[in-house]
């Protein structure tokens, strides 16, 4: 819903093959090699992880790898900036609270 | 730099604003009332108030909240914010993994 | 340990400048950039580039880059996912690529990093849905990722704008444009754009909340005093999903500080950047700043403060003589110079510019609402009334461009040697109506005229970049400069070319007595931009 | 322009300060001078936290103890900051049977001074932190040994001794200490000269030229040592680390950062780059190779910052400490060799009292200026 199919100046947008990651443990689907991110926010995913602080949501802000506002744990490791890696099939994306996961979550 | 180097001046009696719970440190969590509290404490320079807050050590290393920051310190001060010292640059530009920066490559 | 004559250290606009320059002259040269692709922040940039030929100008940015990279490619060694962790005493650069770091030692070095982002706190700027406006071009321009459906964009400046008219051609409503400044701080024919596809300007406002728990779901902007301190009662809610923040860029000049070189805080050139010559030298020999890291402009000037710095390292190192680097300079710097004219130049940040260099009054709603009105359109020489078809140009500013003097095969518009006067459409030429003109204007501000295209009625040819295309005979609502509907119209020609690129010439038929108030279309049952 | 005080000090590193802060809590009128335009720039802020006894020469041993009981528990309270102050024991730890002598003999010095410490074997260190790799085969224990935060502990004191009414000015450099009437008497700075009754040079390895020329040379050295910091973990472990071959010592913080030192072995050769302190491309990666030795499991945190400062290396490892013997009025402190922070709060109460007239609460014998001799 969020994709850009066709675009009036890049016409078609190129994009790798749709591969599936899960997010929490629930099965989503993005493009290979496209930020985590943004497969993220093709699929209306907003919340990256919440604050160690004042546990306070926070999603993407800079998009180029700068502010690491975008962090979250992928495959096991945190802080990990979601705008600047590529999406591979089967990726385990979970949103991360402080420095970790939430240890509830159980990932498929 | 500055010559408001004398830390015993006397300056307006710290007053609560309105905004001081306002993050300025996205990654610290760090707000402009404290800040602005650790000037009224002593605190003249960008790096005093990062080493006494952290704002700006965090994950991003400054590189959001630095300019803000500034702003804020020179305000309380009465200077501009070009007449104060800019963070220091330091190494790794970016969040560098131990297992990577441990495995050099081409060194001497 | 790997040695080169010179190292650069971003692949932008300026750091492959200056590779091509460096390689051409024999000297090894890598090129390292922590991004997965190269030509930095060229290739979100899908508007057409301002200034004259020899600076690219009516290309699209991204063009630009692949044209730079295709110079590039054959002597430059460009590595990518290599981000430089720190440059060390004796012109030693660390860099990481994959899973190691290598150390590698330059004779000369370039700096080439660009800037980052500035950002401005709120309440609620932390919640997610707040992004910078780079992120949103990032979004769409390169992942095909809209980056929320309803938008307020923060800042006037030439980014805010550029970036709204881009989240409207990826589909994006763009609910408002904010900015506490009393005036547009970016060209004109920017925020026009912008303003005819009906999104409102709100100079003199800023914003006091983002609304939302998880993420944004509202803003509330409040006007102004002098001191930007929020009127208390003036607050204004937008109903929005996504808060850009597009106020200004801050050189990034972390290395060049790290490397040892004299520093300033210099706020006209956007912040911390190095002590520099004319050419990028900064206090260390041998180590070069060029592009945004030196001080932000535009891409246009950082192409040619590349070629610059990479002319001086060869011949700091001897791969060219003095002479052949004077020459080259010279000649550079002329280019440079054009570039910083005009009343947006480096030199005039902060200036309050009443009148053009002409002497002709600016216009105050182009400065507060982001459009002209169809009274102030008509005393700026590029507006003229003529039998049959012609040019309307409605530039008012002193903006360093020139495409459309070169486009037009009938040599009917002149700019001047100054590529920042105002395009003067001389009368004794017949136009004959090709758009070339139209579609070469990078500020869409030129329009096609026929005031007698059919009795009672004329046709007005505009730009149009946003899809789906209108077809022929279709009908809608012509908008005047401030979106707002003025008239029906019919599309009466869809005028596609390669020539054009991407810019569609839609003329449409409207009233006679409205051809100087309809400048955009809007076609029944559909907003501008993709279909939903 | 003539500036009058009880005491100057020159220097403002956790020395200068925590000495301005005791001194001005007896009602000395004191004025502190700090070259730099920031507080506490050099080691103050650039060491690896440790508040450590176990290890440390002997002679310094009755000094960091008394700190460690009676100061360092208090501070949070006393400064009104948060010093992060960990007191949960520190592993000095060990791989091959050479490590473990040295070790051994450390401790017995230890014991001897009456030093909770003592050696425990592999599987005791992993019982105490389980991350350590099995190549640990031994490790010192002293229990009472911890962390603190370097940073916010010099501008506690810092904080608290200008709300005492200390003057403090910094981008002050003292080009010259001159006598008056045989006294150390008067300060000389590019903006004029500042007066008083006692001066204290606390000054790192800076003091050695500014005491030269008053007939006090202390033989010391400046020594590059570099560190690294790493992004916030999970909790994983409360202790103070080093090692004997000290190829990295450092700790988990309260934020959740890890800090490291470590030691390439080549900073006694290092360029002379002055005030810049840049680190150098070797030191990092080095740690960094001696932290996954030891724990694999951080092989994943990622290094935001890496910094370098400048050590004083005293040519007998510990600090001079005292009045300056043959010149009245005038006091030193320096040549901590890259072990003062944690010394520095009892350090800096003794000066206080030495320069009060009252007592200080060790033997201050072995810090004298004058014990350096040739050695045949």
């Amino acid at each position: 819903m969020e994709r850009i199919t066709e675009h009036p100046i890049l016409g078609k947008i190129k994009k790798g093959r749709e591969v599936r990651f899960t997010l929490d443990g629930r099965e989503l689907k993005g493009c290979e090699g496209e930020p985590i991110a943004a497969a993220l926010k093709a699929n209306g995913v907003m919340i990256h992880r919440y604050t160690a602080k004042q546990h306070k949501p926070r999603g993407i802000f800079c998009a180029i790898g700068r502010c690491t506002d975008c962090v979250m744990v992928v495959d096991g490791k945190p802080n990990i900036r979601t705008c600047i890696t590529p999406l591979k099939e089967g990726m385990k994306v979970q949103t991360q609270y402080g420095t970790r996961a939430k240890a509830e979550v159980k990932d498929k | 730099m500055i010559k408001a180097n004398d830390r015993s001046n006397k300056m307006a009696p710290f007053v609560p604003a309105e905004d001081d719970d306002l993050i300025i440190c996205r990654c610290e969590e760090v707000t402009k009332g404290e800040i602005r509290k650790a000037v009224h404490e002593g605190m003249y320079t960008l790096p005093e108030v990062r080493r006494y807050l952290r704002c700006g050590m965090g994950l991003c290393q400054g590189q959001t909240c630095g300019k803000l920051v500034k702003g804020i310190i020179a305000r309380e001060l009465g200077v501009k914010p070009s007449q104060l010292e800019a963070a220091t640059g330091r190494a790794p530009m970016r969040p560098t993994e131990l297992k990577i920066m441990g495995s050099e490559k081409g060194g001497a | 340990m790997k040695r080169y004559d010179l190292i650069i250290i971003g692949a932008g606009p300026a750091g492959l400048s200056a590779a091509i320059e460096a390689s051409k002259r024999g000297m090894s040269v890598a090129v390292f950039d922590e991004n997965a692709r190269p030509g930095g922040q060229l290739f979100k940039q899908i508007h057409k580039f301002f200034g004259s030929k020899k600076h690219k100008a009516k290309i699209r940015g991204y063009k630009i880059g692949e044209q730079l990279l295709q110079e590039a490619s054959d002597n430059v060694d460009v590595k990518l996912n290599s981000p430089v962790i720190g440059i060390y005493p004796g012109k030693e650069v660390v860099v990481r690529q994959e899973d190691h770091i290598f150390h590698y030692k330059a004779d000369s070095i370039i700096v080439a990093t660009g800037a980052s982002e500035n950002m401005v706190p709120f309440e609620g700027w932390t919640l997610p849905g707040v992004i910078g406006a780079g992120a949103a071009q990032t979004m769409m321009n390169l992942h095909g990722v809209k980056p929320g459906e309803k938008i307020l964009m923060l800042g006037s400046g030439n980014v805010g704008l550029v970036v709204s008219f881009q989240l409207l051609q990826a589909g994006c409503e763009v609910k408002a444009l904010v900015d506490a400044a009393p005036r547009i701080g970016g060209y004109g024919v920017h925020a026009a754009k912008v303003a005819r596809c009906g999104v409102p300007f709100y100079l003199s406002h800023t914003i006091t909340k983002a609304e939302g728990t998880d993420c944004v779901t509202g803003a509330i902007i409040s006007q102004v005093d002098e001191h930007f301190k929020p009127i208390p009662g003036t607050e204004e809610h937008f109903d929005v999903d996504t808060i850009c923040v597009a106020v200004g860029l801050s050189p990034m000049s972390q290395l060049l500080m790290m490397a040892g070189c004299d520093m300033v805080d210099d706020p006209k050139r956007g912040g911390q950047v190095p002590v520099c010559g004319d050419y990028g030298e900064t206090s260390i020999p041998g180590i070069y700043a060029a592009g945004d890291v030196s001080g932000i402009e535009e891409a246009s000037s950082a192409m040619i403060e590349g070629r610059m710095a990479g002319i001086c390292a060869a011949q700091y190192l001897d791969f060219c003589t003095e002479d052949e680097k004077k020459e080259s300079l010279k000649t550079l710097l002329e280019d440079l110079d054009d570039l910083r004219q005009g009343m947006f130049a480096p030199k005039n940040r902060g200036k309050k510019i009443e009148k053009t260099e002409e002497g002709i009054d600016i216009s105050q709603t182009l400065l507060t609402k982001g459009h002209l009105t169809r009274e102030e359109a008509e005393r700026f020489p590029g507006v003229i009334h003529e039998v049959g078809v012609h040019p309307v140009i409605e530039c008012t500013q002193n903006i360093p461009c020139n495409p459309c003097q070169d486009a037009c095969p009938k040599h009917c518009i002149q700019v001047g040697n100054d590529i920042t006067a105002l395009p003067q459409i001389d009368p004794d030429v017949q136009c004959i109506g090709c758009g070339m003109c139209v579609a070469s204007c990078s500020g869409q501000a030129i329009f096609l005229l026929n005031e007698d295209y059919e009795p009672g009625f004329a046709s007005v040819t505009l730009p149009y970049e946003f899809l789906p295309l209108p077809q022929k005979g279709s009908k809608g609502k012509a908008l005047d400069r401030a979106g707002q509907p003025v008239c029906e119209a019919e599309v009466v020609n869809v005028r596609t070319a390669p020539a054009f690129d991407h810019t569609a010439l839609l003329t449409i038929k409207v009233p006679k007595e409205k051809m100087m108030d309809a400048r955009f279309y809007k076609g029944l049952g559909c907003t501008e931009g993709v279909e939903k | 322009m003539e500036k009058a005080a009880d005491v100057l000090i020159i220097g403002s590193g956790i020395i200068g300060c925590a000495t301005a802060y005791y001194l001005a809590k007896k009602g000395a009128a004191v004025t502190v001078l700090e070259a730099n335009d920031s507080i506490g720039n050099g080691g103050s802020s650039r060491n690896g936290g440790g508040v450590r006894q176990s290890g440390r020469d002997p002679r310094e041993l009755p000094m960091v103890m008394w700190g460690i009981k009676n100061l360092w528990p208090y501070l949070d309270e006393e400064l009104e900051t948060n010093v992060e102050y960990t007191q949960k024991g520190n592993l000095r730890l060990g791989k091959t049977a050479a490590h473990l002598k040295t070790l051994q003999k450390l401790t017995d010095g230890a014991v001897a001074c009456g030093l909770d410490v003592r050696m425990i074997s592999g599987d005791e260190v992993r019982k105490i932190n389980p991350y350590l790799s099995n190549e640990v085969i031994g490790a010192s224990w002293c229990p009472t040994d911890g962390h603190a935060n370097p940073l916010t502990t010099t501008l506690g004191y810092f904080k608290s001794a200008r709300r005492l009414g200390v003057r403090f000015i910094t981008g002050e450099p003292v080009t010259l200490i001159k006598k008056e009437k045989g006294r150390a008497h008067v300060v000389v700075t590019p903006d004029g000269t500042f007066e008083a009754e006692q001066i204290l040079v606390a000054a790192g390895y800076e003091t050695r030229a500014l005491t030269e020329p008053l007939g006090i040379d202390i033989p010391m050295r400046k020594k590059k040592s570099e560190c690294l910091v790493t992004e916030a973990e999970p909790p994983m472990f409360e202790q103070m680390l080093g090692t004997a071959e000290a190829d990295f010592y450092g700790h988990q913080t309260k934020h959740g950062s890890f800090v490291f030192g470590g030691s390439t072995g080549l900073e006694m050769f290092g360029i002379d780059d002055g005030p810049a302190q840049r680190s150098t491309s070797l030191s990092a990666p080095c740690t960094c190779r001696g932290i996954m030795k030891y724990f694999p499991a951080l092989s994943d945190a990622k290094i935001v910052r890496t910094w370098a400062g400048w050590t004083d290396a005293s040519a007998d490892g510990i600090p001079v400490i005292g009045p300056a013997d043959g010149v009245p009025g005038l006091y030193i402190a320096c040549g901590f060799t890259g072990h003062g922070f944690g010394i520095g709060p009892a350090a800096a109460y003794s000066i206080a009292e030495l320069m009060t007239g009252g007592t200080p609460p060790v033997d201050m014998e072995p810090f004298r200026c004058t014990r350096f001799k040739a050695k045949i």
